[in-house]
């Protein structure tokens, strides 16, 4: 019933933010913000303490609800949680908070602010609910209940080419929805059950090789849009740039988690032969993602689309982690997902609070930050250090081992990719520094002589992030813990080297 | 009867009327080629009446009589058309008229 | 309390220390202060401790995470060389974070500084003793981001933060290799613990390859040939920091951690061909530069460059226990060097050495501790550059191989030029006419710089004799580390070669700079090779032109492709939109056309049934 | 070949070569009157095949009014009496789609009837069929007549230029 709450409280409170006066609402909102974060920290109690492992692939939530949703089309409202969903259901809240208490002080200048926290807590609804749902189509509906609130959140309150990035963003996720729509419907007409349990149990429920390969690539390519893979990435950069900061914060947070969560739990969950003979594709495409985004991110010079092509690269490492199929590959990809939308979402936090104050993105214009706000360059140091996979934080983990996977998988392929890989991340602190030494170092610009003190909205929605970049890379188990024994089972003990079998 | 020679009679008849729509640029003949096609569907329409086993005696000819009442209806407002036409453009061609564009609202041409 | 606890606290110590300085406002100086020298104090007790209460080797570990089959153990090895080690840190963190206190002492973000260097000291001591090659590369990469950090902490320079940003990508591009290699040995020793990493069969090509791959990690943070640009351009940094990452530390961990994985790179004779081939290029290139420079700080950098090739060289020629002595001498006497020449740069308010001379009266203890430094540096017999050269090449030339040879040969001629750039050093520093109002009346510098560089004149003069206590050779794992006999004559005699040749060239003309004599070398030398130039040339501006081709292919093709879909769709629309936009006629013909077609359709198909 | 063959086939051919010359004629007038030569060949017909009051209706309506109101039109927009090039635009896309629809329609319907032969029906006098109408056919009749009405009442606006006035 915890699985419900978390889902209704902020699909109740958007609406009664809504209608509430702006001030008020804004608060409400936050309290709901609160109250959901709590909520979905109880998540973690499990309906029977000591369950007996099951064999096999099948997933086994923690909490489970399945319960006839449309009877007549045969569709179950069948929600679920466990290791490999619950961090990043933990991590939604935790931004949605977040933005909610930044949008409490830092009023955005168009339209009304409690429209704005209002459409965040749909947001919150529709990417809890993907994380959480079990049932194909579930997925797909709370997949696209995202679509439309973040469109809103861009063309309102965004930056002056916001209506152009808006329209593209919802046109090219839309795309990729299509496909998944069209991939649910091969998986459940070939299955007969959208169950995502029994077709995980079952790999894939007698479907032939072919409609498995059908429905994988057509899954594949849907979330490929929603995760950047790099041919399909062009809607990141503008959606980014012209987004609000709040907006940014959950783009960059949790909504491309979908994809790769996406990726994880349906398409290999669901497809495994499929994903066997297409994971060399993948693994190639992450690659060039990984060099491409951070190539791109060394000639870039606006501050948000350099912190969003970033966001290409290291999406990169995750769907290279996944590519391999391997439990270490997930788990790496598991781990990068949640230190990505702690450390970008803190980046774009950052970004937002220095284009406010400075008026201007660009990096030319920019310079010696540390000289008038040396605790905005801190931090800025700070996330920029963390972003750039320093060992010891928390984007450390999901690049290196998104290495090691590829190298364990072996073969002259995957080793090229794993040196790639690992240029990449050379790559990547390149650009991370040249945006320090532009943004921070050197005598203060014009443009950044007057910055006003940092506003306490501003330390209490950044510290959290601060902190659990820290923790994290310290203590990477708080997140893989939990994840190990499902990443195991759904990677057929460990080395999901398919065709082999 | 072979009704077979009305049928093919009506057959001409109609694409001749479907002829002489396409072929001619003004209004009238066009509205006359258009008589002719009715003409073409009342013989079909009186010819069945004999072949056709229909359930009601004589609905052929019911029918060709209400088409006339309609054909004469028709030609009632084509020629009220043609003559708004001819008073805006003075000319009746048909194909000066173009459909979508708005040309028909500018101010007639000088009349007289 | 039990050593067990005692080992993963050596690097806690400092890294709390440094979170609480990091938190600090930055106006609270003293706190900042005790908090530093709190903290390298606390650490350097813990090696004496351990020091005194290990005898034999140990290693705890506990499970930090789990990917898939590969555990990531958090956990300390403990041998003998770990804790000298570890102890030399100490020593030299604690004497550096003392000299800060008084050379920052007009520097207002003091705290953030003293922070950063507790955070380095905690990194160095987390590569020595930790047992896990994750967790060491963790260290590895904190201590390179702390160094970037320091490099760029001088606000008034404006070349530092360029040199900040070289220093870690060069060390970066380096530790692409290093991870490779640890990558390489983890998944094939099934786990990341050195333990099992040195234990674990390896095939001889995939041993060469890790080995090549680490060597990649090490030449760029112990500064070799090719990846040793970075170390000139870091003595950006205030000399504080270049005496304690850049002289004694950090440079050194790169032959520490070979050290360690020595049985990896034993295993193939490949590996040891590299580091000897890389040893005795860089120890040449290091000294001839070293000859040419007129910044003080400048001729030290290069001079470490060169005597961790000498280190490399030992390591060359399967001795690493000499090389940790040399590693363990040279942080003594390099560190010394730097925080003398920051007392120089102090007094005389610059770092050319054109603007100093005669400083030996105004400033005499550090004129003394410089001397000892300096002769340590080139081998003077009883102090313990001495030594630990001399053991380097003894074990060369009793290895037989061209590598030994190699490596002989140009450590026997480094040591010509590292004698003769050092009296030159000596000569144009104390000696002669003061060539600036400043070096004309120089001041002794206040005690709390005085006493460290005092401090550490002592190690780098009686280090050397440890070599003969039975205790100290089997703690570096070698048997007779000190030897006298015939073969020390000959480096000596190039030693007094050098030595006699650099002051036959002074004497001429005490106020001009001897590297004259070089003539059209010297500009050569000056900017050791141009190596920097061909770098920048071959790697920096290659990329960034791709970066800017990627940039635009991705914009106007990948997204143009984007775009131009939307635009199509566009197009089309309003092209079907003008056929639409036809005459009445041309409408009536598609009209009875289209029905006439329908109607033959039918009849076709109707008829086919 | 009974007489009424005989008089279809006449009736038929006249009706064919009138209808032939109302499309082809240069002179608009003529066309007119060739036409109502057609609708009076039609009505014969009618007359064979036993439907007087259609026949006669025809002749009333078609010929009278219909054919009367065509020559009004002709009048009213001044075509000239003599020879007029500019009646005709390209014939080819008229000619492929006129004889297509014809002899596609011809050749369906010789295929359907060969020259099988059908007794005439009962004559289809007055009252025969006004039974009939006001029997089983009154609302398509009442719908007819609100239709006329309708029409007549358009027509009448649409030629007035004084009534109506939008602008």
């Amino acid at each position: 019933m915890i699985l419900v709450a978390v889902l209704a409280i902020p699909a109740v409170f958007a609406v009664v933010v809504a209608l509430l006066g702006d001030r008020i609402g804004r608060i409400v909102g936050t309290a709901a913000a609160t109250l959901t974060f709590l909520t979905s920290l109880l998540l973690a109690v499990r309906d029977d303490p000591d369950p007996l492992p099951v064999g096999g692939r099948a997933i086994q939530p923690w909490q489970e609800l399945n319960v006839p949703w449309v009877p007549g089309l045969d569709l179950r409202f069948h929600l679920g949680v466990d290791g490999i969903s619950y961090p990043l259901v933990v991590l939604t809240t935790l931004l949605t908070l977040l933005c909610c208490v930044y949008t409490l002080w830092m009023v955005p200048d168009a339209g009304r602010g409690r429209l704005l926290t209002a459409l965040l807590l749909v947001i919150e609804v529709g990417i809890v609910g993907t994380f959480l749902a079990l049932d194909l189509v579930l997925f797909f509906v709370f997949f696209e209940v995202v679509l439309l609130p973040m469109y809103a959140v861009i063309a309102v309150w965004g930056g002056e080419g916001r209506r152009h990035a808006a329209r593209k963003f919802v046109l090219y996720t839309l795309f990729g929805s299509v496909l998944l729509l069209v991939g649910v419907f091969t998986i459940v007409a070939a299955t007969g059950t959208a169950d995502i349990i029994r077709l995980t149990a079952t790999s894939g429920a007698g479907m032939s090789r072919t409609t498995q390969l059908v429905a994988f690539v057509l899954l594949a390519v849907a979330f490929a849009v929603k995760s950047p893979l790099w041919p399909l990435h062009t809607w990141l950069p503008d959606a980014h740039t012209e987004a609000p900061t709040v907006g940014s914060v959950i783009l960059a947070g949790v909504l491309l988690k979908m994809g790769t969560y996406g990726l994880i739990r349906v398409a290999v969950g669901v497809t495994p032969d499929g994903a066997a003979r297409v994971a060399p594709v993948l693994g190639v495409l992450a690659v060039a993602a990984i060099l491409v985004g951070s190539l791109v991110c060394l000639a870039q010079t606006e501050l948000k689309r350099l912190i969003a092509y970033s966001s290409v690269g290291h999406m990169g490492f995750v769907l290279l982690g996944i590519a391999t199929l391997s439990a270490v590959g997930i788990q790496a990809a598991l781990i990068g997902n949640i230190a990505h939308g702690l450390i970008t979402g803190l980046l774009f936090f950052l970004a937002g609070a220095i284009k406010d104050r400075a008026h201007t993105g660009d990096l030319t214009r920019l310079g010696g930050l540390r000289e008038t706000a040396p605790t905005l360059a801190g931090i800025l140091g700070f996330a920029a250090i963390a972003s750039l996979g320093l060992p010891g934080l928390a984007g450390f983990w999901g690049e290196a081992f998104a290495v090691v996977a590829s190298f364990q998988r072996g073969g002259p392929l995957w080793t090229v990719l794993a040196v790639a890989a690992a240029i990449g991340g050379a790559v990547t602190a390149a650009y991370f520094l040249r945006l320090l030494r532009k943004v921070t170092h050197g005598p203060a610009a014009p443009s950044v002589a007057s910055m006003p003190r940092l506003s306490p909205a501003e330390f209490v929605s950044w510290a959290p992030l601060i902190v659990l970049t820290l923790v994290v890379g310290l203590l990477p188990a708080l997140v893989l813990g939990m994840a190990f024994d499902p990443v195991w089972s759904l990677t057929y003990d460990g080395s999901l080297v398919w065709f082999s079998r | 009867m072979h009704p077979v020679v009305p049928y093919v009679t009506a057959a001409l008849l109609f694409g001749l009327g479907v002829y002489g729509v396409l072929r001619r640029r003004n209004a009238v003949l066009l509205l006359m080629s258009v008589e002719l096609m009715l003409n073409a569907v009342n013989l079909v329409l009186v010819t069945a009446d004999a072949t056709a086993r229909a359930a009601l005696p004589a609905t052929g000819q019911v029918f060709a009589l209400f088409v006339i009442v309609i054909a004469a209806a028709e030609v009632g407002v084509g020629l009220a058309l043609v003559l708004q036409l001819y008073r805006l453009h003075r000319n009746i061609a048909v194909d000066t008229v173009a459909l979508d564009d708005g040309s028909l609202d500018d101010e007639p041409v000088g009349v007289g | 309390m039990s050593i067990d606890t005692l080992g993963p606290l050596l690097p806690a110590v400092p890294f709390v220390a440094a979170l609480l300085g990091l938190l600090l406002p930055q106006r609270s100086r003293t706190v900042a202060a005790v908090l530093g020298i709190g903290g390298a104090a606390g650490a350097l007790l813990i090696a004496i401790d351990l020091a005194l209460r290990v005898d034999e080797p140990y290693s705890t570990s506990v499970e930090l995470v789990r990917f898939g089959n590969l555990p990531v153990m958090f956990g300390v090895l403990i041998d003998q060389p770990t804790l000298l080690v570890a102890l030399a840190v100490g020593v030299v963190a604690l004497a550096v974070q003392v000299y800060s206190v008084a050379y920052l002492a007009d520097d207002d973000r003091y705290a953030p500084y003293a922070a950063q260097v507790s955070l380095f000291t905690a990194a160095m001591l987390l590569v020595v003793v930790s047992g896990d090659l994750i967790v060491l590369l963790v260290g590895w990469e904190v201590m390179g981001i702390c160094s970037y950090l320091l490099i760029g902490h001088d606000r008034r320079l404006p070349e530092a933060p360029k040199a900040a940003v070289k220093a870690f990508i060069v060390t970066r591009v380096g530790d692409v290799g290093f991870l490779l290699g640890i990558v390489v040995l983890g998944v094939n020793a099934g786990s990341f613990q050195i333990a099992d990493v040195v234990g674990s069969p390896l095939s001889t090509t995939e041993g060469t390859v890790a080995a090549l791959l680490l060597l990649a990690g090490v030449a760029g943070k112990s500064a070799q040939f090719p990846l040793h640009t970075w170390l000139p351009d870091a003595m950006a940094g205030p000399t504080p920091i270049s005496a304690l990452i850049h002289a004694a530390t950090m440079v050194a961990a790169g032959i520490y951690v070979v050290a360690r994985l020595y049985p990896v790179f034993s295993a193939s004779p490949v590996p040891l061909a590299v580091l000897g081939v890389m040893a005795a290029i860089t120890m040449l290139l290091g000294a001839l530069a070293a000859t040419a420079q007129d910044d003080i700080k400048r001729v030290l950098a290069w001079s470490t460059v060169s005597q961790l090739a000498y280190m490399v060289g030992a390591l060359a020629v399967g001795a690493p226990g000499v090389a940790l002595f040399h590693l363990l001498t040279h942080a003594a006497f390099k560190a010394l060097l730097f925080l003398a020449a920051g007392s120089v740069i102090h007094a005389v308010g610059s770092n050319l050495m054109s603007t100093m001379g005669g400083l030996r009266r105004g400033m005499p203890v550090t004129f003394w501790s410089t001397t000892i430094g300096l002769g340590a540096l080139i081998g003077l017999p009883p102090l313990a550059g001495f030594w630990s050269k001399d053991a380097i090449l003894a074990a060369a030339s009793e290895e037989t191989g061209w590598v030994a040879v190699l490596v002989f040969v140009s450590g026997v001629v480094t040591v010509l030029v590292t004698a003769w750039y050092a009296t030159r050093l000596w000569l144009r520093t104390f000696f002669g006419e003061p060539r600036s109002d400043a070096a004309r009346h120089p001041h002794e510098p206040p005690g709390a710089m005085a006493w460290p560089v005092a401090l550490l004149a002592v190690p780098s003069a009686l280090l050397g004799f440890a070599a003969f206590s039975g205790g100290f050779e089997t703690r570096l794992g070698v048997h007779d580390l000190a030897h006298l006999d015939a073969s020390v004559l000959i480096p000596l005699g190039f030693l007094a070669a050098g030595v006699l040749a650099a002051w036959l060239v002074w004497r001429r003309d005490t106020a001009a700079d001897p590297a004259r004599v070089l003539g059209p070398l010297r500009p050569v030398f000056a900017n050791a090779f141009y190596i920097d130039n061909v770098q920048d040339a071959l790697v920096v501006q290659p990329v960034r032109a791709l970066a800017r081709s990627v940039r635009r292919v991705d914009e106007s093709i990948v997204d143009g492709a984007v775009e131009g879909t939307g635009d199509g769709t566009l197009r089309l629309g309003e092209a079907v939109a003008g056929v639409h936009r036809a005459g009445l006629s041309r409408a009536a013909t598609a009209v009875l056309a289209g029905a006439l077609l329908i109607g033959l359709a039918a009849v076709a198909l109707g008829g086919v049934q | 070949m009974t007489t009424a063959d005989v008089l279809l086939f006449g009736l038929g051919a006249v009706a064919v070569g009138a209808g032939l010359l109302v499309v082809t004629t240069k002179h608009v007038v003529r066309a007119g009157l060739w036409l109502v030569v057609t609708l009076g060949a039609t009505a014969g017909l009618y007359l064979v095949l036993t439907a007087e009051l259609v026949a006669w209706v025809q002749v009333l309506l078609y010929v009278g009014a219909v054919v009367v109101l065509l020559l009004f039109a002709v009048m009213l927009t001044r075509a000239p009496i003599g020879v007029s090039y500019d009646l005709d635009r390209p014939g080819w896309p008229a000619l492929l789609v006129g004889a297509g629809s014809g002899l596609g329609l011809g050749a369906l319907l010789v295929d359907a009837y060969r020259w099988s032969t059908v007794d005439l029906p009962a004559t289809g006098s007055a009252e025969r069929l006004g039974t009939e109408i006001f029997r089983s056919w009154v609302l398509p009749f009442e719908v007819l007549s609100v239709l006329l009405l309708a029409a007549l009442v358009g027509a009448i606006i649409v030629s007035r230029p004084d009534i109506g006035e939008r602008r």
